[in-house]
């Protein structure tokens, strides 16, 4: 199970990781969740897989362990505050910049020349 | 028996999963990959039904309404969006 | 007998009976103390959301009403089976069809609760309501004469729904 | 004082709520009152809290009353104190600038000025590894949002960049975090340090991967080479308070460098004795070599001034790599210095900006200032004090980190590299002072007249320059027992854990 | 105790004196202003007769012993040489400045930054401290690059004076390095161990070192060749200021250096070659090149440069009376110079112009200018009975005796006499061109005498370039032998200063320089032609190109390696990422550790298939975004189900809700951005990004497969055990959140109502296009809120707000908590919102989401301050169980206070983000014409 | 727990099952989206709430107290699925799914997808009323 679990951890961040490197927003912002998707997992993984052992007392035999869940617990929060963020930045950027591209330029446009170099004094 | 009957029935809902996911990928429309994912909503819900009366522990009943409310909010709002684009308008 | 007015105190009545009873399923108890807390947010929920409250229902009929789910339940039962079967069985006897069911009763909850009993029920699913809302647009699995059908889903449900909302 | 170490976090905290609350919440003057009343507060309770540090020894403050390693520790000792001090020095200087009208163009403005402190606040105090992680999403969070006040194409474009890099940062930093979680089993930094000493081979391999991973993403907010890219254009674009304060956010990856990397991967790691230093090598001399270039093709003062914020951070880190006692207090006073200065430099720069009409800070020909001698004498101080010439702050902090350097193998690359940096940025500043000064066409048409608030920030920033140098002693003394507490792992382990003989062994 | 510390301190305070002195009249201010200086003038010289016996006069304070920088001042022969002149020829300069400067010019500015060069001076010269000596250095380019950027409105003096302070800065730089290498190896900075230390120093392995950076220090400064470019284009400064910084102060201070620094580092081979080397060469192409400057300054400012370069030449000698000749010649430099340059500003100031070619027969103008500036110039040309005669004479006795050069040391005296007869030619023409040669040429004023007291200065020096080249003995003896004594730190050789020393060999040298001058001088047409033949190459304009073309250069290479593109950067990143992870896995030797593993299931391989295909379909569709979310919710949907399977019921519930509140957003942020991404990547960046994705996924796969067929031992079995007795919970993960680790949760609350407040300036004045067809061009459709959507969705919100009570009630004990709660509260509110639209809700509920965040935050902080009360620790919890009647028994904790803090930030954050974003956009939209 | 007890409850487990499984073979095999619509609207409905009978019920033996909240769930169902089929048949509609070849009553499509009443459109031959 391990193993299936870990492979599940690498494909995610993979992919996220992949999409994070894209050129525009959106995609970037969809391979941020499912980076973090793998982030989570992998977090809570640290505390070891056990089955039919939740940290809830009087429930189970043994227990996993409750610190990375609670960990977790915290960084999905986080990165849902962040993902948001990040998302509403997508827009604003959209209005501003005129496109969706995170260098708020389109690649294609020429390249000013340049920009901005300091005069000779 | 029931041990059994259980086994059985994951078997059943992991067939039926991955039928879902066949429509899911392969659409063709959207509404095909919503109504996939509505599905698979449902479905997972009886996997968490059965992993509880399996493990014996109500641990995991939230898990499974939480699912069949969200699952709805995410279709509807899903099919909204096709619909209008804006969800709140 | 349960025509209920608007009230302050209690402005959605069914939704506070209908709280109360989901507190205890909730928990599984008839503890005393749940029985308060229940007591409590079947008052103190519906007094929040009253605000978002559209129209208020009225139940004329409440036997009638649990005469109507009862039916329901055993038409769902059925209906399953028939899909069950119709999904299993050889796609080339399928006959799906569109109808469009002119509707007499008008509340929103009644349509509403006519298009959900129709999807839920026979080989139906309600697709669209006309705008004026006098037309349920509905897709039959298997449609073999849509008279048939409308006058099915008008006398089977349409009417006793009428019945239960008075309207 | 009981409660002195936690203050520096909880009086930002909830002064940020209470401005979102009603008597303030809609009325800007009240919110600037509070505000300012509230940092008040913060500089005399940092200062309460770096006395009390130095004469009563390390103070420890046990959340929940919950001991450590289990609950969450602050650690107010020489070290955090005086950075906390510092965060509030700056965080009042920029904040006093603020109320000169800056505060103004967008909302919440101050309450987001306040949690940004208190993320800081927070980073620099805990001792706890995942609670530095809680105060890092919060310093950035806060950051992300000061970084769009004001709007503006160039603050959306910037802040892109910046918070699509810090994500997959923070990403980075919880795959490290549960490595190390992973394999140590504990959060406590002190802790952890005990810890790592036991791992075997094959954890310990596991354990450095996470360890270098958190090298990443501190040195990702410290502005290293290559991480430093985000800067330059954030910074520049920010509006002025807020890029002074963020002034001191690299240094909160600074910070956390000496405090992971120095305490649990120092030199009694074992197995995983200083993992960051063949890292810390390169990465310290590229971004001092990179900032300086920086500076060189500077196009605008404030685009200059990221660029010098992005040297402090290679010059530090430099000081970090030779992991010294002596190195360390050299980069602690140096980081005093280059915060202080490079955040007022990103006020003047905004002055300097509004008062030359369309140039803005651009390094062009330009109409002339309205109060040129005023602002002139700003940036001479400044500049005189961020090149590192005498009499000012700069040099002290310079001459103390190559000094530092002299006993080590490095010298060769350190010294020439540091002072071949200095040449060029002087070079760079007197370019540019000259021309935004001197080079104009007329007389000033501008009726902009500095605030008396917006002088008194950039007072209270650069005043501490020439402090620095006339009370040098003391600074440095103090600095000097700071780094000898940092370094003294036994003494540093003891403080956050009384009762760590009865851990020793790792059986928690 | 004495008062040494007074002499720098008291022109340190005179620097605020014109400041306020500039409002009265122009001589008050230049009074007040001398005041300062006079009277430390007056120190000095009570001083004086102390060191006159050998005394060397010390204090010191400490300061910064980090640093090894102590504030020390000393007052040996040197020093008291140095100091005299930087005083006396200060004063001179600002009685001087009082008429040259116009009533354009500020001042009391000029007269600050003056003063202020004389403290920088006064410091160098009399530190005790390395270090300090170097502060003070520094001083003194920063101070002169005030003073000759005084003009700074003139393009030549703001480039004149960056090129000093460049010069200067980088020679201050190497020096910094070389003190600090004397300092190591001495392990003092003090002057007095540094001074004794000279063996061990030029033994040491890093002699070369230090010698070569103390050099470049003292070479830049005193404008030794290459660096002898910058002392002619800081003439672009007021007169006064090049009178002082080219006769007696800024380029001496490199020769002081090298005097200073003379026990210790000079007497070795190295020492011999670079220093006289330079000086020759300085002194040769110096004199060369100010014969051919038309620039009345300019002449002088090579001129100054020859003899800084003569002196230079001097102390590389090495020998004891070459050392004292050097400090002969500073003396008799600085008077005859200073004169000169005020002369020439005299000239300037009256005629308007410093031109030669204008300036011809200014005799008939101003004859006592005349005579005076003749006297110092023959001064300058070293004619007998003028100071400038000694020291020449004593230079050129010392370059007949020096053999170092072995076989090529006569060469030595043969360049020092052609350098002379330069020297003698320039000074001639500046004679004979300017005050005869016929008339004036378009002056722009007719030339007159100066005012009676602007020449009052030159008046003084030029009496003591006589008085001295006359009775040498009686007006400096005492001083040149204690200079000679501080400079050696030892035996003074016997030297004479009489005026005749019979016929010798140097005097031969004399003779044939002023012979030799006078012929080039009267040939220098055909010399002028000869120099006409080489392009002129401005070295000003050599230096500005060279640093624009390093600008240019560094500018190009930062747009390459900064050139805006996240994707680089990202990417530069991850690959440091990926090899930081790696590098260490290259060791690990086995993978899989000792941990039983559990067994795989059906289940979990359905789950594994249906992650893999969502999350690759997210990929692979990531240009469809639309079809992207819908296999993102797969993949969270999985992903919950994880959390579940492996114990982690809290996880399951909160990655639910996150993940529908996600794709909510993702798609309420989507309606606003192209639908569909453009390809655009190259399939080479398509596949570099690919491996490095796959190879991070695979390290990052691996460690975690590493880590959990690992045993762990953790601090976690403290949670298990005081959950339910310390922290009165069953739920450990949600004890853990609100107590164990509450300080976690509270910054994540405060996270998430920042985020809240920064959505809403984002959204706050953002102008969005609205479409007014989807993606595929259709028209929206016109049923904003469908019926049964929003009956149905109104008649679950109470029941939804029912669960939210109950997951946040339980949470303690039982999955749940304020978190859940709060997102169960805000998407059943969210639903409201896609069933009914923003404009419904408005009007009927009126929730302040501001507050919700502001008092969510403040009851979490606030429940955590109440244990203050009971003197606990912030966040300290507490909880009881009670009875009621009927009731039965309950728990009470602060936990819940706590808790429910978090429950309104959350549906205070998550609401005040979807409301605002709800309100960008309005119901109407257009219309697109239906085809019928 | 009795034999006959379980027995029983194994069954109803896997009719709900094989119900759920028919749901999801609906959704792969039938033609269309609207005749896909009908497979987990409602198969899943029954399916659902044989599973949720069975582990009310045993629940409710291994806790020894009656365990009824399971109906909660199916309580959410029935209410919600007639919408989200609803809401996904409007969407087909509005982006002018073609039905089946062999639906009868396609003409209705065009008006219903502008939720006009269906004589709005030329004439209806099926499915209407006279
Ligand atoms: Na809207
Ligand atoms: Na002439």
């Amino acid at each position: 199970m391990e193993g299936l679990y870990a492979f599940c951890v690498g494909l995610l961040t993979a992919c996220g990781i992949f999409l994070a490197l894209r050129g525009r927003t959106f995609p970037v912002v969809v391979g941020l969740t499912l980076l973090s998707y793998g982030v989570n997992l992998f977090l809570f993984a640290s505390g070891r897989l056990k089955l039919n052992s939740a940290a809830v007392l009087g429930q189970s035999a043994q227990h996993s362990d409750p610190l990375p869940q609670a960990l977790v617990l915290t960084a999905i929060v986080i990165g849902f505050a962040m993902t948001a963020f990040v998302v509403i930045l997508a827009m604003r950027a959209r209005a501003d910049l005129g496109n969706d591209h995170v260098d708020g330029r389109l690649p294609e446009a020429p390249k000013p020349r340049l920009a901005r170099r300091s005069g000779g004094q | 028996m029931l041990t059994w009957a259980v086994i059985i029935v994951a078997i059943l809902i992991c067939i039926a999963l991955f039928l879902n996911l066949w429509r899911l990928v392969q659409g063709p429309s959207l509404q095909d990959r919503i109504l996939a994912l509505d599905t698979m909503y449902i479905n997972s819900i009886a996997l968490i039904i059965l992993y509880g009366i399996h493990m014996g522990t109500g641990l995991y009943f939230e898990a499974a309404l939480l699912i069949a409310m969200l699952g709805f909010v995410s279709t509807s709002a899903l099919c909204k969006y096709l619909l209008r684009g804006d969800l709140i308008e | 007998m349960f025509t209920v007015k608007e009230s302050r105190f209690l402005p959605m009545p069914f939704h506070s009976l209908l709280l109360f009873v989901v507190w205890l399923l909730l928990n599984n108890t008839m503890a005393f103390g749940h029985i308060l807390l229940a007591l409590f947010f079947g008052w103190s929920i519906p007094k929040l959301v009253s605000i978002l409250k559209h129209g208020h229902p009225t139940i004329k009929r409440p036997w009638l009403t649990v005469r109507y789910f009862f039916m329901v339940m055993k038409d769902i039962i059925t209906a399953n089976i028939e899909v069950a079967l119709m999904v299993l069985g050889p796609l080339k006897k399928l006959q799906p069809g569109f109808a469009a069911i002119p509707l007499d009763i008008t509340s929103d909850l009644g349509v509403t609760l006519l298009a959900s009993t129709i999807s839920l029920t026979p080989g139906t699913v309600s697709a669209e309501i006309s705008e004026d809302r006098k037309w349920l647009y509905v897709h039959a699995l298997h449609l073999d004469n849509a008279d048939e059908l409308i006058a099915q889903v008008k006398q089977r449900y349409e009417i006793p729904l009428k019945e239960i909302l008075g309207c | 004082m009981q409660h002195l170490a936690i203050l520096p976090i909880l009086i930002p905290l909830f002064t940020g709520a209470m401005l979102l609350l009603p008597p303030f919440r809609d009325i800007l003057n009240r919110q600037r009152s509070l505000a300012l009343v509230s940092v008040a507060l913060q500089v005399i309770f940092a200062a309460m809290l770096l006395v009390t540090a130095a004469s009563e020894g390390t103070q420890m403050y046990v959340l929940g009353d919950w001991q450590p390693p289990f609950g969450i520790v602050l650690v107010a000792d020489r070290l955090s104190s005086m950075l906390v001090l510092l965060t509030t020095l700056l965080c009042a200087g920029a904040l006093l600038y603020s109320c000169a009208g800056h505060d103004k163009s967008g909302q919440y403005f101050h309450s987001l000025f306040m949690f940004q402190v208190m993320g800081i606040n927070g980073a620099f105090l805990t001792g706890d590894i995942f609670n530095l992680f809680v105060f890092f999403e919060v310093l950035l969070i806060a950051s992300y949002a000061l970084l769009v006040h004001g709007g503006g194409k160039q603050k959306t474009q910037a802040a892109v960049h910046y918070v699509i890099l810090n994500l997959i940062g923070s990403s980075l930093f919880l795959f490290g975090l549960g490595i190390l979680y992973g394999t140590l089993g504990t959060l406590n930094i002190a802790d952890m340090a005990i810890q790592v000493r036991m791992l075997d081979e094959s954890e310990a391999i596991l354990a450095k991967a996470g360890g270098l991973l958190l090298l990443l993403v501190f040195g990702l907010k410290a502005a290293l080479l290559p991480l430093h890219f985000w800067l330059p254009r954030t910074y520049a674009s920010a509006s002025a308070p807020v890029a002074t304060l963020f002034a001191i956010m690299t240094k909160v990856g600074i910070y956390s460098i000496f405090r992971v990397h120095t305490v649990v991967f120092g030199e009694e790691a074992n197995l995983l004795a200083n993992i960051a230093l063949p890292w810390l090598w390169p990465m310290a001399m590229g971004t001092l070599a990179i900032g300086t270039l920086g500076v060189f093709a500077s196009p605008t003062l404030r685009v200059m001034t990221a660029n010098l914020v992005i040297i402090s951070a290679g010059t530090l880190l430099i000081a970090a790599a030779l992991q010294t006692e002596h190195a360390t207090s050299a980069a602690l006073y140096y980081l005093v210095h280059s915060t202080l200065v490079t955040g007022a430099l990103f006020l003047i720069a905004d002055l300097i900006s509004r008062q030359r009409g369309k140039a803005e800070d651009r390094f062009v020909k330009s109409r002339a200032m309205a109060q040129p001698r005023l602002l002139g004498f700003a940036f001479v101080i400044a500049a005189l004090a961020i090149i590192g010439l005498p009499p000012l702050s700069g040099f002290v902090g310079k001459v103390l980190i190559m000094r530092a350097a002299e006993s080590t193998a490095e010298i060769i690359w350190i010294w020439p590299l540091i002072l071949i940096s200095s040449l060029m940025v002087l070079v760079a500043i007197s370019r540019a002072g000259t021309t935004l000064f001197w080079r104009v066409t007329s007389t000033s048409s501008s009726e902009e007249q500095v605030h008396p608030l917006e002088i008194a920030g950039i007072t209270l920033l650069l005043a501490a320059s020439p402090l620095l140098v006339i009370f040098g002693g003391p600074v440095t003394e103090f600095t000097a027992d700071a780094a000898h507490q940092l370094h003294d792992l036994t003494q540093s382990v003891n403080a956050l854990l009384p009762n760590s003989t009865a851990l020793s062994g790792g059986n928690h | 105790m004495n008062d040494l510390i007074w002499i720098p301190l008291l022109p340190l305070l005179g620097t605020l004196v014109p400041l306020f002195a500039s409002r009265f009249s122009r001589s008050a201010c230049a009074f007040l202003t001398a005041g300062f200086p006079a009277l430390a003038l007056v120190l000095v010289l009570q001083l004086a007769p102390q060191v006159f016996d050998g005394e060397t006069v010390r204090q010191s304070f400490g300061w910064i012993p980090q640093l090894g920088l102590e504030l020390a001042f000393r007052l040996d022969g040197l020093a008291l040489l140095f100091t005299l002149l930087i005083l006396g020829i200060g004063l001179l300069v600002v009685l001087y400045a009082r008429y040259y400067l116009s009533e354009n010019d500020s001042m009391g500015k000029f007269y600050a930054y003056l003063i202020l060069f004389m403290f920088a001076m006064l410091g160098v010269v009399m530190s005790d401290n390395l270090i300090q000596l170097w502060m003070f250095w520094e001083l003194t380019s920063i101070s002169s690059f005030l003073l000759i950027s005084f003009w700074g409105h003139k393009t030549e003096a703001r480039k004149g004076a960056r090129i000093a302070l460049t010069i200067t800065g980088a020679g201050g730089l190497a020096l910094l390095a070389g003190v600090l290498l004397i300092g190591n190896v001495v392990g003092s900075y003090s002057l007095h161990d540094v001074l004794a230390s000279g063996d061990l120093i030029r033994e040491h392995t890093v002699y070369p070192v230090i010698l070569i950076l103390v050099l470049l220090g003292a070479f830049t400064k005193s404008a030794q060749f290459p660096f002898h470019f910058w002392p002619p284009h800081a003439m672009a400064a007021p007169t006064p200021v090049s009178a002082y910084l080219h006769s007696a102060t800024m380029v001496k201070a490199g020769i002081f250096l090298m005097a200073r620094m003379y026990p210790v580092l000079s007497g070795t081979e190295l020492w011999f070659l670079i220093v006289s080397m330079t000086g020759l060469a300085t002194l040769l192409l110096g004199a060369y090149v100010a014969l051919f400057k038309h620039d009345l300054k300019g002449l002088l400012a090579y001129s100054t440069v020859s003899h800084l370069g003569l002196i230079t030449l001097l102390l590389g000698m090495g020998t004891d009376m070459a050392a004292v000749a050097a400090l002969f010649h500073i003396i008799n430099h600085a008077t005859f110079k200073a004169s000169l340059f005020m002369a020439a500003g005299i000239i300037d100031h009256e005629s308007g112009s410093r031109d030669m070619r204008q300036l011809n027969g200014l005799w008939k103008y101003m004859p006592y200018t005349a005579t005076l500036a003749m006297v110092a110039a023959a001064a300058m040309a070293g004619v007998p009975l003028l100071n400038g005669f000694l020291s020449k004479e004593m230079f050129f006795a010392e370059t007949l005796h020096q053999d170092s050069l072995g076989s090529l040391s006569w060469m030595v005296p043969v360049f020092a006499t052609l350098g002379t007869v330069f020297s003698v030619a320039y000074s001639l023409r500046f004679i004979h061109d300017v005050f005869f040669n016929g008339e004036p040429v378009n002056l722009p004023k007719t030339p007159h005498e100066p005012p009676r007291y602007m020449r009052v200065p030159v008046e003084i020096l030029v009496a003591l370039c006589l008085l001295v080249g006359i009775m040498p003995t009686y007006m400096i003896g005492d001083l040149l032998y204690a200079a000679s004594a501080a400079t050696l730190q030892g035996q003074v050789p016997e030297y004479s200063l009489s005026i005749w020393h019979g016929f010798n060999f140097p005097l031969l040298m004399s003779v044939v320089a002023l012979a030799g001058g006078a012929v080039v001088y009267i040939n220098r047409k055909e010399l002028f032609q000869f120099q006409a033949q080489f392009p002129e190459n401005d070295p000003k304009l050599v230096f500005e190109a060279v640093i624009q073309l390093i600008h240019r250069q560094i500018s190009r290479v930062m747009e390459l390696a900064e050139n805006g593109s996240l994707q680089r950067y990202s990417y530069m990143m991850l690959s440091l990422a990926m090899v930081m992870m790696a590098e260490p896995l290259l060791d690990l030797n086995a993978t899989a550790g000792h941990r039983p593993q559990i067994p795989v299931d059906a289940i979990s391989i359905t789950g594994a298939v249906l992650l893999a295909i969502g999350a690759l379909a997210t990929v692979i569709w990531n240009r469809q975004r639309m079809v992207a979310l819908v296999a993102l919710s797969v993949v969270g949907l999985i992903v919950s189900l994880m959390f579940a399977k492996f114990s982690a019921p809290d996880l399951a519930l909160t990655q639910l809700a996150v993940e529908v509140v996600t794709v909510i957003l993702l798609m309420l942020a989507l309606f606003f951005l192209p639908q569909t991404t453009p390809k655009e990547s190259s399939p080479k960046r398509v596949a570099r990004d690919l491996g490095i994705a796959a190879i991070i996924g695979g390290v990052i796969g691996t460690i975690s497969y590493a880590l959990m067929t690992r045993p762990l031992d953790s601090i976690s079995t403290f949670f298990l055990e005081n959950s339910k007795t310390g922290g009165g919970g069953t739920n450990v993960v949600n004890v853990i959140l609100v107590d164990f680790r509450g300080f976690d949760t509270l910054g994540e609350i405060t996270v998430l109502g920042i985020a809240a407040l920064g959505i809403f300036k984002l959204i706050a004045r953002m102008r969005l296009y609205m479409p007014a067809s989807d993606g595929d061009g259709r028209p929206w459709s016109q049923d904003s809120h469908p019926l049964m959507l929003s009956v149905v969705s109104q008649s679950l919100l109470p029941l939804a707000l029912l669960v939210s009570a109950y997951i946040f009630l339980r949470g303690h004990n039982m999955p749940g908590g304020g978190f859940i709660a709060g997102l169960i509260t805000s998407v059943a509110i969210i639903q409201q919102y896609i069933a009914h639209g923003v404009d419904w809700i408005k009007a009927r509920m009126k929730l302040d989401y501001q507050l919700m965040i502001g008092s969510g935050i403040t009851i979490a902080a606030l429940t955590g301050l109440g244990s203050w009360a009971f003197g606990r620790p912030f966040l300290t919890s507490w909880f009881d169980h009670f009875h009621l009647p009927l009731v039965g028994e309950f728990e009470l904790a602060s936990a819940m206070l706590f808790d429910l803090g978090v429950f309104l930030t959350v549906v205070g954050a998550t609401m005040l983000i979807l409301a605002n974003l709800g309100k960008l956009t309005t119901s109407e939209r257009p219309v697109l014409k239906e085809h019928d | 727990m009795a034999t006959w007890l379980e027995g029983l409850i194994a069954l109803v487990l896997i009719i709900g099952g094989v119900f759920l499984l028919i749901g999801s073979i609906g959704l792969v095999r039938l033609p269309d989206l609207y005749t896909r619509l009908h497979g987990p609207t409602k198969a899943t409905t029954l399916g659902m709430a044989g599973l949720l009978l069975a582990s009310s019920v045993v629940s409710s033996i291994t806790q020894g107290s009656i365990s009824v909240h399971e109906w909660l769930i199916t309580l959410f169902l029935l209410i919600t699925a007639p919408v989200s089929a609803n809401m996904i048949a409007k969407t087909a509609m509005h982006h002018d799914l073609t039905p089946w070849k062999r639906t009868k009553g396609q003409e209705l499509v065009d008006p219903a997808s502008r939720q006009a009443p269906p004589s709005d459109h030329h004439s209806v031959k099926d499915g209407k009323l006279p």
